[in-house]
């Protein structure tokens, strides 16, 4: 009887608590990883079978709108691989649960101290692959650029 | 205090879809539950507000609802735990998720009474008893395995508290699943593989997303999750 | 209007509570039964039972059935059947291990057997010392064996209408046909035609301002059964249990005193050592209740108001036991494992936590004594000498049979309902293979959707919450703990008022689907009807005994009213009283002493 | 009347029958386990200790010449997708109530699956960095 929409809605309607978050975070980034995924494997296999393309879509990942989306995937993994831990750990020792609302604390606590260091790099790097490019920083990679090899 | 109680109404006979009701209530006390709040609207102010309930001081599981947002039992809920503490506070109620609302805040409990009785809720054992006439014997420490289960009063927080149950009402649920771990965990029940059965299938344990609303929301203080993740465990490992 | 639908069965049990269920179970086996009940049955208030079930098994200590039925026949007062009795007692010992083997999780002692705690009333009959008869799970006894009997009835298949609210019963003189019901959640009407009928419907606190039950214990099958001309027995006898939340009076059971609880008055004084000398809080009811009301009337209420306190904290438990001579020790953690509920209690409703402070407490209006008479089968019976009406059955806390006489003992009711429903539902299986399916009556819903009609829509003004707010004030004010001729003529004139108010109760709900608003109008009505027997069949007592206590005649008077109390209604507001003796036994009315 | 204590836990075996579920759970865990080590590493090397902003093929090319980093490689394609996917099965199974669709959609899901990992599989197994690194 429930939609979709209803389910979307009320998920982030209902006031849960730290279980219900780390399972929406879960969620959503798990969809997200696989999401890129996809595009990342089909556009890997292009390094064998047609090289100029792998160039292409490299580039495209450099350009600075699709380049930024790399730190947010590198949360969606960190957060996802921490809490993927933590739910196996407690499915096998229920004994456990009773100090859940410490593990999530635990996990997010764990995620943002290895994360935003790393965040931080990485948009220093980016900063300065972009200052390096100079002009071209903001040019969307054409595929004419890019002949057959 | 004043409390201003916005509700959430639907007379099938009437409307077309769900509405806000508002309601003034002065004098109240901090320590008024909801369901006496509840039950002022309906004696003082509007006799149709529909709302089940019964014993007022949360044992018989009648009036879960959805206060502030999450899930409770009406008569356990006091004003002071929703107030800050102000002159004035804001409640507001609906009524419990995933199940069809018959009216106001009732809603239809005949899905979830289903996936209870699916899952075997009741006492196997064929051998014959004891051959004095007496009791079976159990020890303290196997009697305490499933205590934490034998409390649940079929309330419903939880299963409605479930975004998984939400988004498909064919999942047993929690209620169902810690009805079932009642008897697993019984050394003197014998059917717990039918059991498992039915608590192991697509629409069983398997369900859980370790969400922990649940828990949250249970008013027995039930250890939900654990108890589902007990039965996951038994079906993994086949051991109890 | 409405549309109404028939069923037939050989037998109707209208009330999914302890009683309820237990005779479903047995008489499901061999007749074709439904169960009605206007709540979901797990959600009656047998769940709410805490403190545990009587059964003489002798698990920890030495006991025998005798005892127990000594215990309750002294507990009566004196007024309870003791042939009834003796077989209450008996076959309690067989219904515990029976549920046992349904599986029931009661608590264990060490040696795995089903474990007892102490209960008020009930003693070694030579020490005089209170005995371990109480079997529990937990503080929540009644939830445990509500649950395990649903349980049994869903493996047995048992045909439930759930909320399905019974509101008539038909019968055409002296055979029963069925019962009328509304479908709560569309409003239809539907009649039920069976060959057998039993009312299982649970007490009537709710007469009561302060009361530990539940807003839906209304009555309903005794004042169904009043206007379709049977007797009520003994109403004057209503059960104030001592230890009720002070205001809300949600009830902290007697198991807190047998864990070894004490009671202390505003001076900080034990003061059941002067009302009980020999087992002091562990008294029965009656006794303990009267004792705090003395005290709150002397002035030793906490801080002037009119509640004691209820001591279960580990040092003053422990510094009674000692001064007891008492070898146990407690400690907070058996609170916690014992009494778990309770300290939920006191925690969510007083912010209170029971191992480190007192919790204020007064006596609540707590169960019905009398009700619909039986006799130890559960048929109803007509009048004085016993006649049976038959087909027609009732069993539980709705029904007289009588056990509990003038006052009854902690853990005896929920023996009740598992001994005389399992009777009461054997017998009607076997009623049911001989009696034939009688015709119903042509309209047979008709009255009681005319009664609907009507009040659906009254056009009067009056509130029912004023009216039921009302009834609630002069009951406690004049037919409670203590009583006397002028508090129960008082009472008695303004619930004839209340009566004629009634009939102006106008409801602002006037749709069919979950119209629960004409339906506790409707509840209303029969609380009106059985306060005012009550007011009535205790106006006529003059004598003190068990849960009647009268300031205008404060003794127990055997000579001229060691007898029931039938009460008839015949006509609007006219009842006609009738007595009945009491059947004696093995047990000589004495004093009574504790 | 008191005899012998009874103390202790029962512990009992019991029949559990196994489905595509119980091993879906099973496997989420241990694949979960795995990519700790190869998703987060991958992770690091690619966008911590090198950044994509110094990705080229050249890049590629040397890090296949490597049996190692192709093993690497082919067990996190299989390991992270076969996860992923089974995860998206678990959510639109949440959302898609009819059996026969669900069917459908399961289908689809295990063939995309299949295909990718082979395609991806077979790109990485027989990638040559000789032309790239020129010798
Ligand atoms: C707080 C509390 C604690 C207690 N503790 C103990 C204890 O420790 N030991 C003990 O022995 N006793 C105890 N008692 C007393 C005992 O629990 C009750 O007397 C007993 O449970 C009554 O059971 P019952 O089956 O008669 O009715 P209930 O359990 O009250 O059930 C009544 C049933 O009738 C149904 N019903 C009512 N009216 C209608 C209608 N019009 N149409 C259809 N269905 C209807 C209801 O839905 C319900 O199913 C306690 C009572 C209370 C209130
Ligand atoms: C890095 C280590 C990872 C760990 C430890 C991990 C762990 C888990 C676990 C235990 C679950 C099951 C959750 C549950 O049943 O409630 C899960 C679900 C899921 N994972 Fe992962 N995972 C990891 C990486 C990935 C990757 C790389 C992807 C994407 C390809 C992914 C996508 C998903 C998806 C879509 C779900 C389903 C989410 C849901 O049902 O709500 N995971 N993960
Ligand atoms: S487990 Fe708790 S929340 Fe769920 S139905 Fe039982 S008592 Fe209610
Ligand atoms: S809320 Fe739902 S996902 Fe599991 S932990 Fe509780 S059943
Ligand atoms: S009314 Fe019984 S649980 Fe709230």
């Amino acid at each position: 009887m429930s939609t979709l929409a209803l389910t979307i809605r009320e998920s982030i309607r209902y006031r849960g608590r730290s279980g219900h978050w780390s399972w929406v975070a879960h969620r959503i980034s798990g969809l997200a990883i696989l999401l890129f995924l996809t595009i990342h494997v089909w556009d890997t296999a292009n390094a064998h079978f047609y090289p100029h393309l792998y160039e292409w879509f490299v580039d495209i990942f450099k350009w600075p709108p699709i380049a930024l989306g790399e730190i947010p995937l590198m949360a969606a993994v960190l957060y996802h691989a921490f809490n993927g831990i933590r739910i196996s750990i407690l499915d096998f020792k229920p004994e456990l649960w009773k100090h859940q609302q410490r593990s999530t604390q635990i996990t997010w606590g764990l995620f943002l101290v290895i994360f935003i260091p790393i965040a931080i790099v990485m948009f220093i790097t980016m900063i300065q692959h972009w200052q390096h490019m100079g002009d071209a920083w903001m040019q969307f990679p054409r595929l004419s650029d890019y002949p057959p090899r | 205090m004043q409390v201003n109680l916005r509700i959430r109404r639907f007379n099938p006979e009437k409307d077309s879809k769900a509405w806000w009701g508002d309601y003034t209530l002065d004098d109240v006390s901090r320590n008024d539950t909801v369901l006496d709040l509840l039950n002022r609207v309906k004696w003082e102010i509007d006799g149709t507000l529909a709302l089940r309930r019964s014993c007022a001081h949360g044992v018989c599981g009648s009036d879960a609802l959805r206060i502030n947002g999450a899930n409770a039992l009406a008569c356990k809920t006091l004003v002071s735990r929703l107030s800050s503490g102000a002159a004035t506070a804001a409640i507001q109620i609906e009524p419990i998720l995933g199940l069809r609302v018959i009216k106001d805040l009732i809603v239809d409990m005949e899905p979830f009474m289903d996936h209870y009785r699916s899952v075997l809720p009741y006492f196997i054992n064929d051998s014959p008893p004891p051959a004095d006439g007496r009791e079976r014997l159990q020890s303290q420490e196997d009697r305490a395995r499933f205590d934490d289960t034998t409390k649940c009063i079929l309330c419903a927080c939880c299963t409605t508290s479930c975004p998984s149950f939400w988004a498909n009402e064919k999942y047993v649920g929690p209620a169902a699943i810690v009805q079932a771990h009642r008897f697993i965990y019984d050394s003197r029940d014998e059917g717990a593989a039918d059991r498992l059965k039915v608590v192991g299938d697509t629409f069983g344990v398997w369900r859980c997303r370790t969400n922990f609303n649940c828990t949250s929301a249970c008013p027995r203080e039930i250890e939900v999750t654990k108890a589902i993740a007990e039965v996951k465990k038994v079906l993994a490992t086949g051991e109890i | 209007m409405a549309t109404v639908k028939t069923h037939t069965f050989d037998a109707v049990i209208v009330g999914a509570g302890g009683a309820g269920l237990m005779a479903a179970l047995y008489a499901s086996r061999n007749a074709n039964v439904a169960v009605l009940s206007k709540l979901y049955p797990t959600r009656s208030h047998t769940g709410a039972a805490q403190g545990g079930v009587g059964a003489a098994l002798g698990n920890m200590e030495e006991d025998h059935w005798e005892w127990h039925a000594f215990d309750t026949v002294k507990g009566s007062d004196y007024l309870a059947d003791q042939d009834a009795v003796d077989i209450l007692c008996q076959d309690a010992i067989d219904v515990v291990i029976e549920m046992e083997h349904m599986g029931l999780p009661f608590d264990r002692f060490p040696n795995g057997r089903i474990s007892q705690r102490r209960f008020g009333g009930h003693t070694n009959n030579e020490t005089k010392k209170p005995v371990t008869r109480a079997c529990h799970a937990a503080d929540r006894t009644g939830h445990m064996i509500l649950q395990t009997l649903y349980q049994q009835c869903i493996k047995n298949k048992v045909n439930f209408f759930d909320e399905y609210h019974v509101v008539d019963l038909i019968r055409v003189d002296d055979t029963v046909r069925g019962v009328v019901a509304i479908e709560i959640a569309t409003g239809d009407f539907h009649v039920f035609q069976s060959k057998a009928v039993m009312f299982a419907t649970g007490g009537w606190g709710r007469c009561w301002q302060v009361t530990s039950n539940a807003h839906s214990l209304t009555g309903d099958g005794a004042a169904i059964c009043l206007r379709r001309g049977i007797p009520m027995e003994d109403m004057e006898f209503f059960q104030f249990h001592p230890t009720g939340i002070f205001k809300l009076g949600i009830l902290i059971t007697e198991g807190v005193r047998g864990e070894g609880g004490v009671l202390i008055n505003g001076k900080g004084e034990r003061f059941m050592e002067k009302y009980a000398p020999t087992i002091k809080d562990l008294a029965s009811r009656d006794v303990v209740s009267r004792a705090i009301y003395l005290e709150v009337k002397a002035g030793n209420g906490v801080n002037g108001k009119n509640y004691v306190h209820l001591d279960i904290t580990p040092d003053t438990v422990n510094h009674y036991f000692e001064k007891d001579g008492e070898k146990r020790r407690i400690t907070r953690e058996d609170i916690e494992a014992k009494l778990p509920d309770i300290a939920d209690f006191t925690r969510t409703y007083l912010g209170i936590d029971p191992v480190q402070e007192p919790m204020p407490v007064q006596p609540t209006a707590h169960y019905a004594m009398g009700g619909i008479p039986t006799d130890v089968e559960g048929r109803v019976i007509l009048d004085a000498a016993n006649t049976v009406l038959p087909g027609l059955y009732a069993a539980g806390e709705a029904a007289c049979v009588s056990v509990h006489g003038a006052n009854r003992l902690g853990t005896n009711s929920l023996t009740d309902l598992v001994v005389f429903g399992r009777r009461a539902g054997k017998h009607m299986a076997e009623f049911c293979q001989e009696a034939e399916l009688l015709p119903l009556p042509a309209n047979a819903a008709a009255e009681v959707i005319a009664e609907f009609e009507r009040i659906r829509h009254n056009q009067g003004s009056v509130k029912m919450f004023d009216v039921r707010n009302r009834m609630q004030t002069t009951m406690t004010e004049g037919v409670s703990v203590f009583r006397t001729d002028e508090t129960i003529s008082t009472a008695v004139s303004q619930l004839q008022e209340l009566r004629a108010e009634y009939q102006n109760v106008g409801v602002q709900d006037k749709g069919n689907i979950f119209n629960s608003e004409l339906l506790e109008a409707w509840e209303l009505g029969c609380l009106l009807e059985l306060a005012e027997v009550t007011a009535v069949s205790a106006l006529a007592r003059q004598e003190s005994r068990g849960g009647h206590a009268r300031d205008d005649f404060p003794e127990r008077d055997d000579a001229a009213w060691l007898k029931h109390t039938l009460c008839h209604k015949v006509g609007e507001g006219e009842y006609q009283l009738d007595y009945k003796p009491v059947t004696l036994g093995r047990y000589e009315p004495k004093p009574r002493v504790y | 009347m008191t005899t012998a204590n009874v103390t202790g836990v029962t512990h009992r075996k019991v029949q559990v029958q196994s489905n595509l579920e119980r091993w879906a759970f099973l496997f989420m865990r241990v694949s979960g386990i795995a990519l700790l080590v190869l998703a987060v590493g991958h992770m690091m090397i690619q966008h911590v200790l090198n950044s994509s902003s110094n990705l080229t093929i050249m890049f590629v090319a040397e890090r296949w010449n490597l049996w190692g980093w192709k093993v690497f490689d082919m067990l996190l394609l299989a390991f992270a997708y076969m996860h992923g996917m089974n995860g998206f099965r678990n959510v639109l199974e949440d959302y898609i109530h009819n059996r026969q669709t669900v069917k459908i959609v399961n289908t689809i899901l295990v063939v995309f699956a299949v295909i990718t990992i082979l395609w991806a599989g077979f790109a990485i197994a027989s990638f040559d960095s000789a032309p790239f690194l020129g010798n």
